[in-house]
Protein backbone atom coordinates (compact mmCIF):
# COMPACT_ATOMS: atom_id res chain seq x y z
CA UNK A 1 0.00 0.00 0.00
CA UNK A 2 1.34 3.43 -1.14
CA UNK A 3 1.55 6.61 1.07
CA UNK A 4 -0.20 10.20 0.80
CA UNK A 5 1.83 12.89 1.04
CA UNK A 6 1.20 16.70 1.97
CA UNK A 7 4.00 18.72 -0.21
CA UNK A 8 4.79 22.19 1.27
CA UNK A 9 6.59 25.15 -0.85
CA UNK A 10 8.18 28.22 1.06
CA UNK A 11 10.04 30.72 0.27
CA UNK A 12 10.26 31.77 -3.16
CA UNK A 13 9.45 28.40 -4.45
CA UNK A 14 6.03 29.55 -3.60
CA UNK A 15 6.53 32.23 -6.94
CA UNK A 16 7.70 28.64 -8.95
CA UNK A 17 4.81 26.91 -7.94
CA UNK A 18 2.22 29.94 -7.34
CA UNK A 19 0.84 27.56 -4.38
CA UNK A 20 1.95 27.10 -1.10
CA UNK A 21 0.83 23.10 -0.73
CA UNK A 22 -0.54 20.05 -2.97
CA UNK A 23 -1.40 16.39 -2.21
CA UNK A 24 -0.20 14.03 -3.67
CA UNK A 25 -1.82 10.21 -3.64
CA UNK A 26 -0.24 6.83 -3.92
CA UNK A 27 3.33 7.28 -3.51
CA UNK A 28 6.28 5.11 -2.15
CA UNK A 29 8.66 7.47 -1.76
CA UNK A 30 10.41 10.98 -1.46
CA UNK A 31 12.68 10.50 -4.61
CA UNK A 32 9.15 10.21 -6.65
CA UNK A 33 7.90 12.95 -4.67
CA UNK A 34 10.33 14.71 -6.00
CA UNK A 35 10.29 13.69 -9.52
CA UNK A 36 6.30 14.56 -9.98
CA UNK A 37 7.29 17.80 -8.19
CA UNK A 38 9.28 18.56 -10.86
CA UNK A 39 7.41 17.74 -13.38
CA UNK A 40 4.98 19.62 -12.42
CA UNK A 41 6.88 22.52 -11.84
CA UNK A 42 9.62 22.49 -14.43
CA UNK A 43 10.83 26.13 -13.54
CA UNK A 44 12.01 24.32 -10.10
CA UNK A 45 14.86 22.75 -11.12
CA UNK A 46 16.62 25.92 -11.44
CA UNK A 47 15.87 26.82 -7.61
CA UNK A 48 18.20 25.49 -4.92
CA UNK A 49 16.34 23.90 -1.92
CA UNK A 50 16.11 21.48 0.97
CA UNK A 51 13.88 18.77 1.32
CA UNK A 52 12.58 18.21 4.63
CA UNK A 53 10.09 15.08 5.87
CA UNK A 54 8.07 15.38 8.21
CA UNK A 55 9.52 18.58 9.46
CA UNK A 56 13.27 17.08 9.39
CA UNK A 57 15.66 17.70 6.56
CA UNK A 58 16.50 14.67 4.57
CA UNK A 59 19.86 14.07 2.22
CA UNK A 60 18.73 10.83 0.46
CA UNK A 61 15.71 9.23 -0.35
CA UNK A 62 13.21 8.05 1.96
CA UNK A 63 10.48 5.17 1.40
CA UNK A 64 7.12 6.71 2.61
CA UNK A 65 4.96 4.34 4.79
CA UNK A 66 1.19 6.53 5.25
CA UNK A 67 0.69 9.83 5.63
CA UNK A 68 3.76 12.19 5.32
CA UNK A 69 4.49 16.20 5.20
CA UNK A 70 7.29 16.94 2.60
CA UNK A 71 8.17 20.39 2.11
CA UNK A 72 10.73 22.04 -0.36
CA UNK A 73 11.87 24.95 1.32
CA UNK A 74 15.24 27.65 -0.27
CA UNK A 75 17.90 28.00 1.86
CA UNK A 76 17.22 30.00 5.28
CA UNK A 77 17.29 33.23 5.57
CA UNK A 78 16.16 34.35 9.43
CA UNK A 79 17.97 36.24 12.09
CA UNK B 1 5.55 30.74 30.92
CA UNK B 2 5.19 31.95 27.53
CA UNK B 3 7.84 29.51 25.22
CA UNK B 4 6.87 30.30 22.15
CA UNK B 5 9.32 31.07 19.57
CA UNK B 6 7.56 33.79 16.68
CA UNK B 7 5.99 37.16 16.95
CA UNK B 8 3.82 38.72 14.82
CA UNK B 9 6.18 42.50 13.45
CA UNK B 10 9.26 43.94 15.01
CA UNK B 11 10.09 43.30 18.81
CA UNK B 12 9.74 45.86 20.78
CA UNK B 13 12.02 47.44 23.09
CA UNK B 14 9.73 46.87 26.07
CA UNK B 15 9.40 43.40 25.53
CA UNK B 16 12.94 43.25 25.65
CA UNK B 17 13.28 45.38 28.68
CA UNK B 18 10.35 43.38 30.43
CA UNK B 19 12.55 40.35 29.83
CA UNK B 20 15.53 41.61 31.45
CA UNK B 21 13.55 42.46 34.44
CA UNK B 22 11.96 39.47 35.36
CA UNK B 23 15.74 37.91 35.61
CA UNK B 24 16.48 40.77 37.91
CA UNK B 25 14.67 38.17 40.52
CA UNK B 26 17.00 35.30 39.68
CA UNK B 27 19.73 36.04 42.25
CA UNK B 28 21.67 32.91 41.29
CA UNK B 29 22.35 34.72 37.69
CA UNK B 30 25.33 36.87 37.23
CA UNK B 31 25.71 37.36 33.44
CA UNK B 32 22.95 38.63 30.45
CA UNK B 33 24.52 38.02 27.10
CA UNK B 34 21.50 39.37 24.59
CA UNK B 35 21.81 39.64 20.85
CA UNK B 36 19.44 41.95 19.00
CA UNK B 37 19.29 41.84 15.36
CA UNK B 38 18.00 44.74 13.24
CA UNK B 39 17.05 45.24 9.52
CA UNK B 40 19.13 47.08 7.68
CA UNK B 41 18.35 49.86 5.25
CA UNK B 42 20.92 48.38 3.37
CA UNK B 43 21.53 49.91 -0.80
CA UNK B 44 21.18 46.59 -2.73
CA UNK B 45 21.10 46.32 -6.55
CA UNK B 46 17.33 46.41 -6.77
CA UNK B 47 16.74 49.29 -4.26
CA UNK B 48 17.46 50.33 -0.75
CA UNK B 49 15.70 47.96 1.76
CA UNK B 50 12.54 49.25 3.51
CA UNK B 51 12.09 45.91 5.79
CA UNK B 52 11.80 42.42 5.37
CA UNK B 53 9.04 40.13 5.45
CA UNK B 54 9.51 37.05 7.57
CA UNK B 55 7.62 33.81 6.44
CA UNK B 56 8.33 30.17 8.27
CA UNK B 57 7.87 26.70 8.53
CA UNK B 58 6.84 27.17 12.08
CA UNK B 59 6.17 23.57 12.98
CA UNK B 60 9.37 22.70 11.92
CA UNK B 61 11.19 25.72 13.03
CA UNK B 62 9.60 25.11 16.83
CA UNK B 63 11.04 21.06 16.27
CA UNK B 64 14.13 22.85 15.85
CA UNK B 65 14.89 25.39 18.55
CA UNK B 66 13.62 22.94 21.45
CA UNK B 67 16.31 20.50 19.91
CA UNK B 68 18.96 23.15 19.47
CA UNK B 69 18.08 24.55 23.75
CA UNK B 70 18.53 21.27 24.64
CA UNK B 71 21.82 20.51 22.92
CA UNK B 72 22.80 24.06 24.56
CA UNK B 73 21.33 23.17 27.83
CA UNK B 74 23.79 19.90 28.33
CA UNK B 75 26.40 21.65 26.85
CA UNK B 76 27.10 24.70 28.79
CA UNK B 77 26.24 25.59 32.63
CA UNK B 78 23.97 28.16 31.50
CA UNK B 79 20.60 29.14 33.77
CA UNK B 80 17.83 30.87 31.16
CA UNK B 81 17.96 30.56 27.34
CA UNK B 82 15.61 32.90 25.04
CA UNK B 83 15.02 33.40 21.29
CA UNK B 84 11.92 34.94 19.64
CA UNK B 85 11.89 35.61 15.96
CA UNK B 86 9.94 38.50 13.92
CA UNK B 87 6.74 37.31 11.77
CA UNK B 88 5.77 39.20 8.94
CA UNK B 89 6.63 42.60 7.97
CA UNK B 90 9.90 44.37 10.10
CA UNK B 91 10.57 47.66 8.59
CA UNK B 92 14.39 49.05 8.91
CA UNK B 93 15.37 49.45 12.21
CA UNK B 94 13.45 47.33 14.14
CA UNK B 95 14.07 44.21 15.75
CA UNK B 96 13.40 40.43 13.87
CA UNK B 97 15.37 38.39 16.95
CA UNK B 98 16.21 38.73 20.15
CA UNK B 99 18.26 36.13 21.70
CA UNK B 100 19.04 35.85 25.36
CA UNK B 101 21.17 34.00 27.36
CA UNK B 102 21.67 34.05 31.35
CA UNK B 103 24.17 32.27 33.51
CA UNK B 104 26.09 32.61 36.53
CA UNK B 105 29.78 33.60 34.93
CA UNK B 106 30.01 35.35 31.68
CA UNK B 107 31.71 32.60 29.55
CA UNK B 108 29.08 30.35 29.02
CA UNK B 109 26.61 32.91 28.49
CA UNK B 110 28.89 34.46 25.84
CA UNK B 111 29.45 30.97 24.38
CA UNK B 112 25.69 29.73 24.13
CA UNK B 113 24.74 32.79 22.99
CA UNK B 114 27.00 32.81 20.28
CA UNK B 115 26.25 29.07 19.61
CA UNK B 116 22.38 29.55 19.72
CA UNK B 117 22.49 32.55 17.11
CA UNK B 118 24.48 30.69 14.30
CA UNK B 119 21.96 27.62 14.83
CA UNK B 120 19.40 29.74 14.54
CA UNK B 121 20.42 31.26 11.27
CA UNK B 122 21.61 28.21 9.91
CA UNK B 123 19.28 25.53 11.35
CA UNK B 124 15.53 27.39 11.44
CA UNK B 125 13.54 27.21 8.68
CA UNK B 126 12.54 30.67 8.06
CA UNK B 127 12.52 33.20 5.01
CA UNK B 128 13.53 36.76 4.71
CA UNK B 129 11.73 39.12 1.93
CA UNK B 130 13.84 41.72 1.40
CA UNK B 131 11.24 44.87 0.46
CA UNK B 132 13.40 47.04 -1.51
CA UNK B 133 11.78 50.41 -2.87
CA UNK B 134 12.11 50.37 -6.26
CA UNK B 135 11.74 46.63 -7.43
CA UNK B 136 9.28 45.72 -4.83
CA UNK B 137 11.75 42.62 -3.07
CA UNK B 138 14.41 40.12 -3.16
CA UNK B 139 14.44 36.92 -1.15
CA UNK B 140 17.15 37.80 1.50
CA UNK B 141 20.33 35.32 1.95
CA UNK B 142 22.16 34.19 4.60
CA UNK B 143 26.17 33.62 3.39
CA UNK B 144 26.65 31.11 5.23
CA UNK B 145 23.25 28.80 3.71
CA UNK B 146 24.15 29.96 0.08
CA UNK B 147 25.92 26.64 -0.91
CA UNK B 148 23.97 24.14 1.67
CA UNK B 149 22.82 22.09 -1.55
CA UNK C 1 26.54 62.37 24.03
CA UNK C 2 27.14 61.43 27.44
CA UNK C 3 30.29 58.96 26.92
CA UNK C 4 30.65 58.82 30.61
CA UNK C 5 31.39 55.30 32.55
CA UNK C 6 30.44 55.85 35.36
CA UNK C 7 26.82 55.36 37.01
CA UNK C 8 25.97 55.91 41.19
CA UNK C 9 24.48 52.64 42.25
CA UNK C 10 22.77 50.01 39.72
CA UNK C 11 22.01 50.87 36.46
CA UNK C 12 18.55 50.63 35.85
CA UNK C 13 16.51 48.84 32.88
CA UNK C 14 15.13 51.91 31.90
CA UNK C 15 18.80 53.14 30.84
CA UNK C 16 19.27 49.84 29.50
CA UNK C 17 16.04 50.67 26.75
CA UNK C 18 17.00 53.99 26.26
CA UNK C 19 20.18 53.17 25.08
CA UNK C 20 18.50 50.29 22.66
CA UNK C 21 15.85 52.70 21.30
CA UNK C 22 17.91 55.13 20.50
CA UNK C 23 20.46 52.67 18.25
CA UNK C 24 16.93 51.81 16.66
CA UNK C 25 17.57 54.83 13.95
CA UNK C 26 20.78 53.98 12.90
CA UNK C 27 19.57 52.16 10.03
CA UNK C 28 23.49 50.56 9.19
CA UNK C 29 23.23 48.66 12.39
CA UNK C 30 21.82 45.20 11.89
CA UNK C 31 23.10 43.48 15.10
CA UNK C 32 23.60 44.58 18.81
CA UNK C 33 25.47 42.46 21.36
CA UNK C 34 24.65 43.77 25.22
CA UNK C 35 26.59 42.04 27.94
CA UNK C 36 24.68 42.87 31.29
CA UNK C 37 26.66 41.78 34.70
CA UNK C 38 23.93 41.38 37.63
CA UNK C 39 25.30 40.87 40.99
CA UNK C 40 24.86 37.61 42.06
CA UNK C 41 23.81 36.47 46.22
CA UNK C 42 26.70 33.89 45.87
CA UNK C 43 26.80 31.94 49.28
CA UNK C 44 30.32 32.52 50.66
CA UNK C 45 32.30 31.22 53.63
CA UNK C 46 31.69 34.45 55.73
CA UNK C 47 27.83 34.53 54.63
CA UNK C 48 25.22 35.00 51.69
CA UNK C 49 26.67 38.32 49.29
CA UNK C 50 23.53 40.67 49.76
CA UNK C 51 25.14 43.46 47.75
CA UNK C 52 28.25 45.02 46.46
CA UNK C 53 30.10 48.11 46.88
CA UNK C 54 31.91 49.73 43.80
CA UNK C 55 34.77 51.73 44.09
CA UNK C 56 37.30 53.11 41.46
CA UNK C 57 39.97 54.91 40.30
CA UNK C 58 38.25 56.98 38.27
CA UNK C 59 40.61 59.29 36.20
CA UNK C 60 42.94 56.17 35.41
CA UNK C 61 39.56 53.88 34.52
CA UNK C 62 38.64 56.48 31.90
CA UNK C 63 42.08 56.88 30.42
CA UNK C 64 42.15 53.29 30.29
CA UNK C 65 38.70 52.99 28.87
CA UNK C 66 39.08 55.64 26.20
CA UNK C 67 42.20 53.47 25.32
CA UNK C 68 40.34 50.39 24.74
CA UNK C 69 37.58 51.50 22.70
CA UNK C 70 40.53 53.10 20.38
CA UNK C 71 41.88 49.61 20.28
CA UNK C 72 38.83 47.88 19.18
CA UNK C 73 37.29 50.44 16.77
CA UNK C 74 40.46 49.67 15.17
CA UNK C 75 40.39 46.06 15.20
CA UNK C 76 36.90 45.61 14.67
CA UNK C 77 34.44 47.00 11.68
CA UNK C 78 31.62 48.09 14.78
CA UNK C 79 29.43 51.25 14.79
CA UNK C 80 29.42 52.45 18.61
CA UNK C 81 30.24 50.81 21.57
CA UNK C 82 29.31 52.23 25.16
CA UNK C 83 30.28 50.72 28.33
CA UNK C 84 28.50 51.74 31.92
CA UNK C 85 29.77 50.28 35.39
CA UNK C 86 28.09 51.03 38.53
CA UNK C 87 30.02 52.69 41.20
CA UNK C 88 28.68 52.50 44.98
CA UNK C 89 26.34 49.90 46.25
CA UNK C 90 24.59 47.42 43.74
CA UNK C 91 22.20 45.17 45.60
CA UNK C 92 22.28 41.58 44.21
CA UNK C 93 20.11 41.25 41.34
CA UNK C 94 21.16 44.69 40.46
CA UNK C 95 23.41 45.21 36.74
CA UNK C 96 26.56 46.57 37.55
CA UNK C 97 27.88 46.63 34.27
CA UNK C 98 26.34 47.11 30.57
CA UNK C 99 27.84 46.47 27.64
CA UNK C 100 26.61 47.70 24.32
CA UNK C 101 28.38 46.86 20.98
CA UNK C 102 26.87 47.40 17.34
CA UNK C 103 27.89 47.02 14.00
CA UNK C 104 26.24 45.81 10.60
CA UNK C 105 26.94 42.14 11.10
CA UNK C 106 26.44 39.95 14.16
CA UNK C 107 30.47 38.18 14.14
CA UNK C 108 31.74 42.05 14.81
CA UNK C 109 29.64 42.97 17.17
CA UNK C 110 30.23 39.73 19.19
CA UNK C 111 33.91 39.58 19.12
CA UNK C 112 34.60 42.97 20.21
CA UNK C 113 31.74 42.64 22.32
CA UNK C 114 33.67 39.81 24.43
CA UNK C 115 37.02 41.59 24.10
CA UNK C 116 35.81 44.64 25.67
CA UNK C 117 34.12 42.72 28.60
CA UNK C 118 37.19 40.65 29.46
CA UNK C 119 39.71 43.98 29.43
CA UNK C 120 36.85 45.33 31.43
CA UNK C 121 36.97 42.85 34.41
CA UNK C 122 41.06 43.08 33.43
CA UNK C 123 42.41 46.48 33.12
CA UNK C 124 39.85 48.57 34.76
CA UNK C 125 40.75 49.86 38.07
CA UNK C 126 37.47 49.07 39.82
CA UNK C 127 37.29 46.91 43.22
CA UNK C 128 33.91 46.08 44.67
CA UNK C 129 33.61 44.76 48.31
CA UNK C 130 31.10 42.06 48.33
CA UNK C 131 28.39 42.93 51.53
CA UNK C 132 27.87 39.64 53.26
CA UNK C 133 25.20 39.60 55.59
CA UNK C 134 26.74 37.80 58.74
CA UNK C 135 30.56 39.61 58.73
CA UNK C 136 29.67 42.70 56.89
CA UNK C 137 31.75 42.30 53.49
CA UNK C 138 35.40 40.85 52.13
CA UNK C 139 36.55 41.76 48.96
CA UNK C 140 35.75 40.69 45.41
CA UNK C 141 38.77 39.02 43.56
CA UNK C 142 38.37 38.22 39.62
CA UNK C 143 39.75 34.67 39.25
CA UNK C 144 41.81 36.15 35.99
CA UNK C 145 43.20 38.42 38.18
CA UNK C 146 44.23 36.55 41.19
CA UNK C 147 47.88 36.14 40.33
CA UNK C 148 48.77 39.52 38.38
CA UNK C 149 51.19 40.24 40.69
CA UNK D 1 65.86 68.57 42.16
CA UNK D 2 63.77 66.03 43.52
CA UNK D 3 60.05 65.43 43.23
CA UNK D 4 56.61 65.46 45.15
CA UNK D 5 54.53 62.58 44.57
CA UNK D 6 50.42 61.93 46.34
CA UNK D 7 50.24 58.60 46.72
CA UNK D 8 46.58 56.87 46.61
CA UNK D 9 45.20 53.89 47.88
CA UNK D 10 42.73 51.77 46.92
CA UNK D 11 40.07 48.87 47.68
CA UNK D 12 41.44 46.66 50.58
CA UNK D 13 44.68 48.79 50.83
CA UNK D 14 42.73 51.85 52.58
CA UNK D 15 42.21 49.56 55.59
CA UNK D 16 45.83 48.69 55.94
CA UNK D 17 46.29 52.38 55.35
CA UNK D 18 44.29 53.73 57.06
CA UNK D 19 43.84 56.85 55.10
CA UNK D 20 43.23 57.33 51.29
CA UNK D 21 45.93 59.29 50.37
CA UNK D 22 49.20 60.94 51.30
CA UNK D 23 51.96 63.34 49.99
CA UNK D 24 55.69 62.86 50.22
CA UNK D 25 58.39 65.37 49.27
CA UNK D 26 61.46 64.73 47.71
CA UNK D 27 61.26 61.50 46.35
CA UNK D 28 63.80 60.44 43.68
CA UNK D 29 61.83 57.68 42.25
CA UNK D 30 58.81 54.93 42.63
CA UNK D 31 61.62 52.38 44.22
CA UNK D 32 62.26 55.07 47.10
CA UNK D 33 57.85 55.88 47.09
CA UNK D 34 57.03 52.31 47.55
CA UNK D 35 60.12 51.90 50.31
CA UNK D 36 58.52 54.81 52.38
CA UNK D 37 55.28 53.37 52.10
CA UNK D 38 56.41 50.01 53.17
CA UNK D 39 58.06 51.37 56.48
CA UNK D 40 54.98 53.44 57.31
CA UNK D 41 52.79 50.36 56.72
CA UNK D 42 54.67 47.26 57.36
CA UNK D 43 51.11 45.58 57.06
CA UNK D 44 50.74 46.54 53.37
CA UNK D 45 53.63 44.08 52.56
CA UNK D 46 51.39 41.01 53.02
CA UNK D 47 48.79 42.44 50.54
CA UNK D 48 49.01 42.43 46.61
CA UNK D 49 49.08 45.55 44.59
CA UNK D 50 49.81 47.15 41.12
CA UNK D 51 51.15 50.39 41.18
CA UNK D 52 50.00 53.22 38.80
CA UNK D 53 52.36 56.08 38.18
CA UNK D 54 50.62 58.76 36.86
CA UNK D 55 47.54 56.47 35.47
CA UNK D 56 49.51 53.98 33.83
CA UNK D 57 50.53 50.85 35.53
CA UNK D 58 54.36 50.23 35.81
CA UNK D 59 56.29 47.27 36.53
CA UNK D 60 59.61 48.16 37.26
CA UNK D 61 61.55 51.72 38.92
CA UNK D 62 61.07 55.26 37.35
CA UNK D 63 62.29 58.34 37.90
CA UNK D 64 60.28 61.17 39.11
CA UNK D 65 60.41 65.06 37.99
CA UNK D 66 58.17 67.12 39.32
CA UNK D 67 54.52 66.43 40.58
CA UNK D 68 53.16 62.94 40.40
CA UNK D 69 50.65 60.83 41.35
CA UNK D 70 51.63 57.16 42.71
CA UNK D 71 49.00 54.51 43.53
CA UNK D 72 48.79 51.38 44.95
CA UNK D 73 45.84 49.49 43.49
CA UNK D 74 44.65 46.30 44.90
CA UNK D 75 43.91 43.47 41.81
CA UNK D 76 41.02 44.69 40.20
CA UNK D 77 37.64 43.40 40.70
CA UNK D 78 34.92 45.34 38.30
CA UNK D 79 32.14 43.73 36.38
Amino acid sequence: MNAEAEVLFFGNLTEVTGESSIRLWDVEDTDSVEQIVLNRYPELRKQMYLIALDRQLIHTNRLLKNNHTIAFMPPFSGG
Amino acid sequence: MRRSLFIQGPISVAFISAQIRKHQFKTNIGAHQIFLGQVRADQTDHGKISGIEYTAYESMALECIKKIKEDLFEKYPIRCMHVYHSLGMVKTGGCSLFIFVSAAHSEAAYLACQELLARVKKELPIWGKEIVDKVGYQWKLNPANANVL
